[in-house]
């Protein structure tokens, strides 16, 4: 039996780390086998195995029934997932890439996520692929699309930035009663730092909470995804200087962990947001409005951010990086924040 | 009552008959205000009558669109129900949170519409497929406007029902309230996609019957969808009315005078009695509006209607406590 | 001649003052009169005359190939017009409601705001239509859309407060070579307190400058639509305390006239944002960071906001009036500040 | 170059020659790094080139979609600003900002594809639109994927441009990179919509140009779009290669194989050159990143990509102006 097995999904049986993107073959693998419940849907994810290989070999042992490759069509599977979760079923929806979900949009903000509220029950359902940039992808194979839902009451969204958390995180997000955005950045997918020896037994992480993934006392960093392994680098640089960083990995943005936050701006008074996503409206703006309305006389200094610039994701890999937050951004604006 | 028999039996045109004054009283009482005016065709009604009912969310499923009341009478609604839900009571099915006219409850097989022409025919596709997934002798019925057609949503559903062979059938009421374009012939759309058509205009009764007993059988066969055109009655006056089926009652099922005049009595006194219920019944409490509307409970952001924040330095000692945060 | 044209677009030229709706009506009319390349496509807004009447009369006078019935596919004749726009024409497409946008979310956010980007040229082409709650429309007829296309670098964003500035920034709009989402308001369209003179020349109000629209050095209000004359009641109730607040009707949203803020800020040093539309994600937390980032030393106090609260639109009007923000929650807040 | 021909005249045939050389060199030479592999299906070239080219802004249009770099060339790009595009120069006719395999030059004729598969018939349907408003002399052509049919963008399109009988040509190619369901022969789609619809399998070049420049006179005389399904070659092999075009004129075409070398040598020179030249084009400038997003001058947010902000209360009296907000 384990010799079938698509070797994506076995790293943890086999006692070996997993990439990122093992992680999440794990937890769908895993998912399917403990609940007959949850089956997937996608563009090439049966016969082809996923663009990103994430579900090779999946059609062959669960069968047609529970992985679909389906039409090009994001609005029409989507709003069909729903239905399939009215009648007790649990889709997980695969964009081939997450910039496809714009189709969905609409049945994704006026249907599903008011469904609770309509008095037409609650909609299990996970949607989930690759976002980001950094691959040469260009304006519509790179985005991330956390801004576009996180306005939308009724929904949730979870974007990991390591692969234990990626396996814990989507695991909960299938079995959670609320229709779930999961964003992988393909930047982490095959990352040799990312591979880690995940929990052998169920490795469930709840959704909603915040992780410390750097302790200090100087300044806070907030940040997600692939940014926490840049601000990783640039606290490691500041450390240099004596900097003490405390970085938090928000890992769910909606609902946001906002205890979590002011908890860390009250020990550092300082507060900078880092987001791969495109500046005016991002995130940011959130957790800024959040913080003043909780935590303002705990601030010694402006709330300020490192992001994207406000361009769709540009082609050229000139222009991409230059686009993209770097290190050395978020080391001089955590510099200017300590000296402020 | 299954969906196997070719031909309306007697008490079902006598519940059909019913459900007929129902929807009329409905329509003919003081409408709820802002309630939007509705006519029932009573071949929707007929039409959901051919479904599979049940009580115990094993049976069909119907989303009676914007051809409600008739298919939620028929699917087993009942007029203080509906009631409650236009007139935007407390009471209400979804609590008046959400309106439209019609509302989800899925042990009794019904499923409100929600969102623009066409999303409920990928909705209930995909409930369908859950169906067949399970081997499960249901199938799927959704009243769509006509206009359904023009919506891309409508052909990605159709499609996705038609490569899965979903147990799936589509009724499009062709009626057209304004000049707006669009082509798109019944027929030849489902032709593109494979699946069975059908087209009926004012046939009589078992005819339409007929129509989706067939469509549902083939549906649970594994056979796929049917789309059925509802043609409108005329230029002006789209839909066929109740009196229309009591007349063919009258001289084709062998119902009398007599018993529709007993059933008229019974449904307007149950209507009345609606009505005047209605009435007493409480408005939506404001508080309401906040119940989560996720799952699990996501608070409420801070000082949503509330007192404002009241920081730390102010209330000595409890900085994040010091206001309620749900 | 006159005796011709439809009745609501004739108030300016019979020198009588004109609802907001009429004021919208007239910017249309007379553009289209000016320029032979503008042109209005959707639902039912020929024949029907719009489901606001807001085009009444226009098919009749100018024809059906300048006042297009659209079929019901929201997304499909918004990437039509973008095509359009291409060949020189430039389109106004009416949403019959503003919720039904969503659809066109794709080919908005991914082709038409990046046009330009792309080197396709720029896409003169607006999209406008009522928004708004209070209307017990229900969670699909009643939204505020501007945050779905907040954080879309390429789109403009025009929420007017006044039937004067309705016609002006329509007109601008019309005129501006980028795509722009007008929203308009429906509790102002027949408004009577909105009814005014409007100047009889070719009014036209720039895109991107706010207004202020009550001076006072106490307290800042950021708002737009609607919620400008809540603020202004709300103001006027502060007023009998002595408080004197500083009303900004944003009336461009995208892009933000942060100037605009950031000088009415420096004089008071207190920030309250009021908007219609739901909590989290609001724009209120981007006008907070941009405070942050340029104004933070002159804050006295959090930057607060007053909002919808984190629902679908109810559907009963107990509901939907708790939901909505009112001029209580204005001066509960303003006068909260205010003793900070 | 008139699409009224019903046949190739031999010189057309000779400049296809020379394209599909061209496209074929691009093919073979090294592809730039990060660039995807293409592979020209010489009938989409053919097609192309029975549409009406002007430099003016004033031809027809046509958005070669993944068929590019045939049909661009046929529109009369040529295989330099190909490459630059493909190979991300700062040279590229989209600065290297965007990209895909095909950009938009409207002077000629040419219009990028981006969004999902169904996107561009609806831009499409709209230039058709505008032509006809004006009464011009112009059609659009849009090659799209098969698979477009499968998104409701498209049909949203096609209903749009079969309701205005807008002048639009759309060729769907439909061969299958993976196995995806979705239904829909092309015959009765267009059915479905009213419009005309025509299969090209493998069938002799004069009748696929014939092909279009039937569709190309149906649209300008306002009988609106033609639907036309580009079948593939085989299962593996989908496209119909230069090679087979060229054995087709040396046999029917009365081009000689003497004509044919010269007009390859022409070719491989030509992208030769291409190529060199492309190695020594500059890189994309990272300050093109920052370009305007809108046509006027948007400016960006504070600190983007220059220092922090500088608080009006250390840089003494001049708060707002202290730091650079572009
Ligand atoms: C996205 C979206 N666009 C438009 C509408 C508004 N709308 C709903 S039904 C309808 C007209 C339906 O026309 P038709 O199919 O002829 O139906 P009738 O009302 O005549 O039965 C319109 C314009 C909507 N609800 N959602
Ligand atoms: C919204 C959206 N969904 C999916 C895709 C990805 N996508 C583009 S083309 C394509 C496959 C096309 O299949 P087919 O029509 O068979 O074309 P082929 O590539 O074989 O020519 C896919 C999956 C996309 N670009 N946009
Ligand atoms: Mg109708
Ligand atoms: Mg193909």
């Amino acid at each position: 039996m384990p010799a079938e097995l698509p070797s994506q999904v076995t790293r943890t049986r086999e006692g070996r780390p997993a990439t990122f993107l093992e992680a999440i073959a794990e937890a769908l693998w895993e998912e399917m086998e403990r609940d007959s419940s949850v089956f997937l849907m996608g563009e090439d994810i049966g016969a082809y195995g996923g663009a990103f290989k994430v579900t090779r070999g999946f059609l062959e042992h669960f069968g047609q029934s529970r992985v679909i490759d389906t039409p090009i069509s994001e609005g029409g599977f989507t709003g069909a997932a729903a239905g399939a979760a009215h009648m007790g079923l649990r889709p997980v929806v695969e964009m081939q890439f997450m910039d496809f979900i714009s189709p969905a949009y609409d049945v994704l903000t006026n249907y599903i996520a008011t469904s609770l509220y309509r008095g037409a029950g609650p909609l299990p359902m996970v949607v989930r692929g690759p976002v980001g940039g950094g691959k040469r992808g260009g304006p519509f194979h790179s985005q991330n699309v956390e801004m576009a839902f996180f306005h939308t009451p009724g929904l949730k969204i979870v974007y990991p930035s390591t692969a234990a958390d990626a396996k814990g995180l989507l695991k909960s997000a299938i079995r959670d009663d609320n229709p779930v955005i999961f964003e992988e950045h393909k930047g982490l997918y095959r990352a040799p730092h990312c591979r880690e020896m995940l929990p052998a037994d169920d490795h469930v992480v709840p959704l909603g909470r915040a992780r410390v993934a750097m302790e200090g006392d100087d300044i806070t960093i907030v940040t997600y995804g692939l940014m926490v392994h840049r601000s990783l680098e640039a606290a490691a640089e500041l450390a240099r200087d004596r900097i003490r960083v405390e970085v938090i990995d928000l890992r769910t943005l909606l609902p946001l962990d906002e205890d979590a936050i002011v908890a860390s701006v009250q020990k550092t008074g300082k507060l900078l947001i880092v987001h791969e996503d495109t500046r005016t409206g991002g995130i940011a703006g959130e957790i800024a409005i959040r913080i003043n309305e909780r935590a303002f006389e705990w601030l010694d200094g402006p709330i300020l951010r490192v992001t994207a610039i406000d361009s769709p994701v540009p082609f050229s890999g000139e222009l991409e990086d230059y686009f993209l937050p770097s290190v050395a951004d978020v080391v001089t604006a955590g510099r200017y924040l300590v000296n402020y | 009552m299954h969906g196997d028999v070719a031909a309306l039996s007697r008490d079902v045109v006598q519940d059909l008959i019913y459900q007929g004054f129902q929807a009329r009283f409905l329509e003919g009482g003081a409408a709820p205000p802002g309630a939007a005016p509705f006519r029932v065709d009573i071949r929707g009604v007929v039409m959901a009558r051919a479904m599979r009912h049940s009580s115990d969310g094993k049976g069909d499923l119907c989303c009676p669109g914007h051809l409600a009341p008739g298919p939620l009478l028929g699917f087993g609604a009942t007029p203080l129900e509906f009631l409650r839900h236009l007139g935007r009571k407390g009471t209400a099915p979804a609590a008046a949170r959400s309106g439209g006219s019609s509302w989800t409850d899925l042990r009794r097989g019904l499923i409100g519409w929600d969102g623009p022409p066409g999303t409920m025919t990928q909705v209930l596709a995909g409930a369908a497929l859950a169906f067949a997934q399970r081997g499960q002798d249901r199938a799927a019925l959704v009243f769509e406007e006509g206009s359904a057609m023009e919506t891309g949503g409508w052909h990605e559903g159709m499609n996705f029902a038609a490569a899965r062979a979903a147990p799936l059938i589509v009724v499009l009421d062709m009626a057209r309230y304004a000049d707006r374009s669009g082509k798109g012939e019944v027929d030849s759309v489902a032709r593109g996609y494979g699946v069975a058509a059908a087209v009926v205009s004012k046939e009589p009764y078992p005819g339409l019957f007929g129509t989706v007993a067939t469509a549902r059988r083939r549906a649970v066969q594994g056979r796929g969808p049917t789309v059925i055109g509802m043609l409108p009655r005329g230029e002006s006056d789209s839909a066929v009315l109740h009196d229309a089926f009591v007349a063919w009652a009258l001289a084709e099922a062998g119902v009398t005078e007599a018993e529709v005049r007993t059933i008229e009595r019974a449904a307007s006194a149950g209507v009345d009695h609606a009505f005047s219920r209605l009435s007493r019944e409480p408005e939506a409490d404001p508080h309401d509006a906040l119940v989560p509307v996720c799952a699990h409970e996501v608070p409420q952001p801070p000082w949503t209607r509330r007192t404002p924040p009241n920081p730390g330095w102010r209330a000595a000692g409890e900085p994040t406590e010091a206001y309620d945060a749900r």
